[in-house]
């Protein structure tokens, strides 16, 4: 194995493997979560990000651990990012007390306040303006925090997106708006859903520097994330980055995937981001396939015991219904 | 009961043949919602259509509830009969404004000179651990407001016969169905037949209490029905049918007859459709009781996800029998 | 009634001064909405409040309802204290999905984790013709949804006293001003007071009936009941204040004391806040009561513009003396 | 006097003076209505045009009878302009039940179906998406009239005009949005009601062609809403038309104008569209003042009978209070 000491950081290829292992860890876990759902482990909406990692890791890794995160139902992959345990995650989707909302939220409503992960939201478009008030808040108590925001390109045609955007970009706050465009709103396509469809050029209808990047490519979405932070922290104002990516899985378990072609999925999985991101630290031989087969091993052993602590959650007692209705 | 006067069909079989038909035999009527050409609707109820009337007549939408359920107003206004629906309840609380401002309020606002015939269909309901914010009953929101026609799609032959009914309202009219019944089979009478958007039904006859309900709860309150009757106790089931307005002489005639009454609903219990028939009946039919009134209606509480909280949080056939075995004082069995 | 320990002061002015004090005592407090600084608020409430505290206390926003509650909620997540004014009711429905989706099911969906103490004042009821889009009294929709705290202001007293309360409370408050009171001038106490939102209050002591009622129907049964009790009629006045959790052992108590209710309310009659309140009664008190419960409640109508069919479509005092007197067989006079 | 016959159509002026004098109209009528107001006889909510005329009647004038309008709570000049009898909206502004919406709407419902005009709206933004759907009926009945859909500059931050401008874009129907930019939403001036204040720009991100005018000035506002309505019938599309505009008096009768300088209103009125295309007419030679004189006298006499007919209207009964809620 050749090394070459004068590019360490890099050569080294921790910080690439680490992208790389987030990204796997992310698939893996969905797809145990798809095979619990087969076996009825896990119920209602289960919604895979399977395709899209590269977005939720490119743009977390760039937030620090006070920024704040706001998702949709789609969101395991930014949980996973965001540090919450895979175990307590699994253990939300099986609806038992252990899990990060005490079982009460499952896959659509991941929550971890103290890790500043806010949701899991599954209204359509909703917590977006949600997002503008935690980074107002971000102001006016003089804190240096970002907050993040994902949706779909579908929320964008909401009059949410809209209020929102306008909103931040006239409070001067400082949030990051992230439109994962995996070019379908369930089974409705782009072109349906926007008349105009760069949605990159939205942001100038609020005065909010735009960028659309590569949403398929890991250091792609990286460097944008990175100057997008940068711009947010130096100035203190929003700003809007589209991911152009695609999910390779149906919407939802419930899904029948009637509305796009088996043809057009595998063009796509042609741009997989973790086997094409993989094939380039082989590339750059900041992998050895020992260290591949290691993190393969790591996930594994982190998934078997996401859950097998799953299997051993408890349900709450039927008589504590009415809990966290209102404050105790 | 099948025999050769009904027919098997599931609760979403009969909703889609009912699109079919209407499609088939009004140019002015289309159908527009999130999903239900390309997808075939998120609960597949809209299945096929889009290939057999064109996208004209089954259009996909964006996710603008506000904004299409106002093109709707709007296109109603101007002559269409648009069907819109509303993927789930919790999504119509952004179209509300349109809902309540406007399709409710245009007839009156203009002295009488703006119909808006316009159908909007919603699910909704329990059953599927799609938690709190995709769950919801919240069929008293509707009822409350003057303008609406509100019906709540208890039975496979409401499934079936409500839509062509409403499409013929020149008022709005606000459907509600419940996912949780979709695949379930049910008898419709096997000859083409019409419903009557203004009456409650009997669903089943008693003398000795009635169940009053609707949606969710009148196949539950037909289960407890049929298990009481073994036990030679005879409930009357009332289904509401139409939450707003409210057929009171129906309510008023049940409650005549068995001088008892539960009702029973899915949605939150305060300020609910059982508040109203409650206040109704002791308003009105005061003198006739010979118990206190009791409901049974869904737990104030968001919808948990685990599905034995989901099933505590609505009341249960078992709750219903439970129920009346205590009014009518049968605590013996 | 004016002695040394209350003082004179107009509704509005009670309304502003709980503002000043709040935005004075509390940094994390601040008020956010439509035309509340440069324009002094629609009706005058937060005049002056924008020059005291400046622009990051006190925020006009844009027209963006859903936004800006939506931006309220993320900020209380925060830990900030935002008082959101909504200007009028008509206009909430465009916030009904944050307020209902969001800000009263985040503590539930999160299992605890995220608290949302916010604040949303909304200026309701009739009063001043404005009409089908700008005088409802919409009570009920609020009052139906667990995880709000929702109130009512149906006096001076609570102007001044209830957003102090609320501002304390963890949970989501929605506080219902009424537009037709602002310059109505009334008694509070001359020194400090606090007021408790979790419970209802008897306004006046009486033992022949009891009227339950709130929001604009405070003063107009107190009305009611001064010139009854001219008549020798004692009429109890309970104000029920918080509509969201209803204070029962309140209610049971009036009625269990006179054994009669009326429910007087603006807002409309079917699926409303009388109907919970009378199916309370009938469920709980139906033994105590000597006469059938009677509802007196807001026409079923979108608010017509001309005044006599505005003051028609609420009732008015007279309308709840004829009640009284009716239920009291009490046709002499 | 010259007269110049070769240049006849203009040289006559008819035309201009018909414009010049539909303006006079609903200035009159409506410092009418204020004066009715003051003396009680009109009430509840009352919103003046005065100072906005020019747009009305710039963008009416370029319609047919068969178009749809739609406007705002302040819209009696639209309801004017599109020949609603002034006494039949005087008798509404009153409350009888001779009135276009039988009494029942007031000032900011005026309705005449029979006319195409669906009212006054009272919820800011509310009505936009119902001309979508107008158009959209148009597009579906083959019919080739176009939807006229007034809204103020306040209206464009709620999500509504997001959405219905989407909406309109992607469905390819025949509406016209016309934002009457007065600079105000009642006391919050434009640059707190939105980040980036050239409302036209806003056109792009739903590929809706836009054009601001200056709505001042009736020739220019007539020229852009002739260029506007050509395009749609053309292309059957949608069209956004900013009108850069000022209003004179106070937002409603209920505002004390404390949010802006008496200063800047006095400059807005040295643009008074009444004034000045009276000034370009004279200069044109296009009005003599026996002319002025006479349109003068007829609005005044077409006023005052406006009011007695609403003076001599009548009551609905109380009894017939429940009426217009469902259809009998
Ligand atoms: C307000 C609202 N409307 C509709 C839905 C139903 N729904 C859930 S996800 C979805 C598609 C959203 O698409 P997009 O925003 O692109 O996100 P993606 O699922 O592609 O990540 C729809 C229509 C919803 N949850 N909320
Ligand atoms: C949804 C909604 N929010 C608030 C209001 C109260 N309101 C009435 S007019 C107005 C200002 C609207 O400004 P703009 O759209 O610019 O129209 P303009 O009055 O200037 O013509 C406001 C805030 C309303 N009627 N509807
Ligand atoms: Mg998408
Ligand atoms: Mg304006």
């Amino acid at each position: 194995m050749k090394r070459n000491p004068s590019r360490k950081k890099s050569s080294s290829g921790e910080e690439e493997r680490a992208l790389l292992s987030k990204m796997m860890l992310i698939r893996k876990f969905e797809e145990k979560a798809a095979e619990q759902y087969t076996k009825e482990k896990i119920r209602g909406f289960l919604h895979l990000y399977i395709g899209e990692e590269a977005v939720a890791v490119g743009v977390i890794q760039a937030l620090s651990e006070e920024d704040n995160i706001l998702c949709t139902y789609r969101e395991h992959g930014h949980a996973l990012m965001r540090g919450l345990n895979p175990g307590v995650i699994m253990a939300e989707m099986y609806g038992k007390v252990e899990g990060c909302s005490k079982g009460r939220g499952g896959s659509m409503h991941l929550f971890d306040v103290d890790k500043h992960f806010f949701g899991g939201s599954a209204i359509v478009g909703g917590h977006l303006a949600m997002a503008v008030g935690l980074a107002l808040a971000s102001k006016k108590q003089k804190k240096n925090n970002v907050t993040c925001c994902f949706f779909g390109e579908g929320a964008a045609a909401e009059g949410e997106f809209h209020e929102a955007m306008n909103l931040a970009a006239l409070w001067k706050v400082p949030v990051l708006f992230v439109c994962e465009n995996n070019l379908y709103a369930m089974g409705t396509a782009l072109k349906y859903t926007h008349a105009m469809q760069d949605l990159e050029k939205k942001g100038a209808a609020y005065g909010i520097p735009s960028v659309a990047v590569d949403g398929m490519d890991i250091i792609a979405v990286k460097k944008a994330a990175e100057e997008a932070i940068n711009y947010i922290k130096e100035s203190g104002m929003p700003y809007f980055l589209v991911c152009n990516t695609y999910r390779f899985r149906a919407h939802s378990m419930f899904d029948a995937e009637l509305y796009r072609d088996k043809k057009e999925v595998e063009e796509w999985k042609k741009k997989d981001p973790i086997i094409n991101y993989h094939q380039v630290l082989k590339r750059k031989r900041l992998i050895t396939k020992v260290q591949y087969d290691q993190i393969e091993a790591q996930i594994k052993e982190e998934i078997d015991k996401a859950v097998s602590f799953a299997e051993k959650g408890s349900w709450e007692a039927v008589e504590d219904l009415g809990k966290f209705v209102y404050s105790e | 009961m099948a025999d050769e006067n009904t027919h098997k069909i599931t609760y979403r079989e009969a909703l889609k043949q009912a699109h079919w038909e209407a499609l088939r035999d009004d140019d002015r009527i289309f159908l527009m919602g999130e999903d239900v050409g390309r997808y075939g609707g998120a609960f597949a109820v809209s299945k096929g259509l889009l290939k057999e009337f064109g996208p004209e007549r089954v259009m996909d939408v964006p996710l603008s509830e506000s904004g299409f359920v106002g093109a709707g107003i709007g296109s109603a206004m101007a002559g269409m009969k648009p069907i819109v629906e509303i993927m789930t309840v919790n999504f119509s609380l952004l179209a509300m404004d349109q809902i309540i401002n406007n399709a409710a309020t245009l007839l009156h606002m203009s002295g009488g000179q703006v119909n808006v015939p316009l159908v909007i269909r919603i699910g909704c309901g329990i059953g599927r651990q799609l938690a709190a914010q995709h769950s919801h009953s919240w069929e008293p929101f509707f009822a409350h407001v003057p303008g609406l026609i509100v019906l709540s799609v208890g039975t496979h032959e409401d499934a079936r016969g409500m839509l062509a009914a409403s499409l013929k309202s020149p008022d709005p009219v606000v459907m509600l169905e419940y996912t949780f019944m979709l695949n379930r089979e049910g008898e419709i009478p096997a000859d083409p037949f019409t419903v009557d958007i203004s009456k409650a039904k009997v669903r089943r006859e008693g003398r000795d209490i009635s169940l009053i309900t609707y949606g969710n709860g009148v196949y539950k309150c037909l289960e407890a029905a049929e298990r009481l009757f073994e036990l030679g106790i005879e409930v009357e089931v009332l289904d509401l049918r139409v939450l707003r307005p409210l057929d009171e002489e129906s309510i008023l005639s049940t409650v005549s007859k068995t001088h008892r009454a539960i009702v029973v609903e899915d949605a939150w219990k305060s300020v609910g459709i059982a508040s109203e028939v409650l206040a109704r009946i002791s308003e009105k039919a005061f003198f006739e009781l010979d118990a206190p009134l009791y409901r049974l209606c869904g737990a104030e509480v968001p919808i948990p996800y685990p599905k034995h909280l989901e099933d505590a949080s609505v009341p249960q056939s078992e709750d219903i029998i439970v129920a009346i075995k205590k009014i009518l004082g049968h605590d013996s069995v």
